[in-house]
């Protein structure tokens, strides 16, 4: 099971807090799984284009494209910080 | 020691517990944020009725953790301190706080803003400002991502 | 405001009173140097028992208020407070207060380590330890000389 | 009338805290108050060797060695500050 959480901006916009699903064969990166949720959910994809600077995070840590993604991992969609 | 809460803090408990903790400590810096009527007022933004502040449970904590670290690799630090306040707050409500106890005043001063620069790009905390014209989340500001570069 | 006194100071006291005076701060910073058990302990130096605080009325506050106007010609600053402490202090009193109120946290932590570098420097007070082994006149350190280079 | 002020380590060595005289003609600048010191109080010729870094401040501001007196000008000599 892949955890995936969306915050703020991105969250709102897409009317929900988290998915759960088994990671699907071929996503082996975060990039791939990118490349899923916009062909998946096209609220998502609206989402992605409207969210240029969205950032990534893998089991809490942030994480690039590129980064590789293992089953049960936790995966978080945000836009750029606004803390302090 | 960190702290992620709704509830408002007290700066001469914290004070007072910085000290104690600190053994001989010869500086203590204090940093406090608070939240602004007019948070955009160099954007030309209007009044603030309410701030709500998101946050990503975990990796919050998380990456405060790692930001205390670094701050205690490079500079002498007796003790430290981090609140950061969740949920909705009201204008001249406190927002965060950083604590430091050192020997000297420069590792005070330095790792004091050190925290507060990375808490701003690293730590998973949003902001949404309520005002007169609706609800919008707070962008991120060009100036806090410029700060980091003195910390090369 | 400046003030020079033997009474002892409050920092909840002075934080609450820089928020009011400020008006609409987002950021307040605050400095407090305390006596150090072991003053100089970087120079093998022994437990102090006491600390003696002599200035020169007068050029005490006119120097601290020029210090003062230049921070903030230079930065954003809302409010500003400076107390220093005069008379005989032991190890863990408060001996220095300085606490700044503006709009963002670099004005702030800039126009706070400002004054606490040139206070060092420019306004006229002298230590003197007493330990184990008599009393004796601090000496000024280096570093305090050094640390006036990064504002030019 | 010059003041003269004495602090700190200065003013310990000296057993005193202040002067007062009138400006002694000749004496123009602090360098010729410095001479005058030097001649007439040998503890203060003492004291002066004793500390190179010397500071003078002329009516509560600091000045330098060639700063002009007049008559009524409060003079202070103390070593480098140490407050904070």
């Amino acid at each position: 099971m892949l955890k995936i959480h969306y915050f703020a901006s991105i969250r709102e916009q897409l009317h929900k807090e988290e998915d759960n699903f088994c990671r699907p064969e071929g996503v082996k990166d975060v990039n791939d799984l990118l490349v899923y949720l916009k062909t998946t959910d096209p609220r998502f994809s609206e989402v992605y284009k409207k969210t240029p600077k969205m950032l990534v995070a893998v089991n809490q840590v942030v994480a690039s494209r590129s980064s590789e993604l293992s089953d049960n991992d936790e995966v978080a969609f945000f836009p750029p910080m606004t803390g302090g | 020691m960190i702290t992620v809460d709704h509830k408002d803090f007290d700066i001469a408990q914290e004070y007072k517990q910085l000290r104690h903790a600190a053994g001989d400590a010869g500086a203590v810096v204090t940093f406090t944020g608070l939240v602004r009527e007019l948070y955009q007022a160099e954007l030309g933004g209007e009044a603030t009725q309410s701030l709500y502040l998101e946050h990503y449970p975990g990796m919050t904590e998380k990456s405060l953790e790692l930001i205390l670290g670094r701050a205690k690799a490079r500079w002498d630090v007796l003790d430290a301190r981090i609140i950061h306040r969740i949920g909705t707050l009201l204008p001249g409500d406190q927002i965060v706080f950083v604590g430091v106890a050192s020997a000297h005043r420069q590792d005070a001063f330095n790792a004091s803003q050190y925290i507060m620069d990375f808490l701003k790009s690293e730590a998973p905390f949003w902001k949404k400002q309520t005002s007169d014209n609706g609800s919008d989340w707070i962008e991120s500001r060009k100036s806090d991502f410029e700060a980091l570069k003195t910390w090369k």
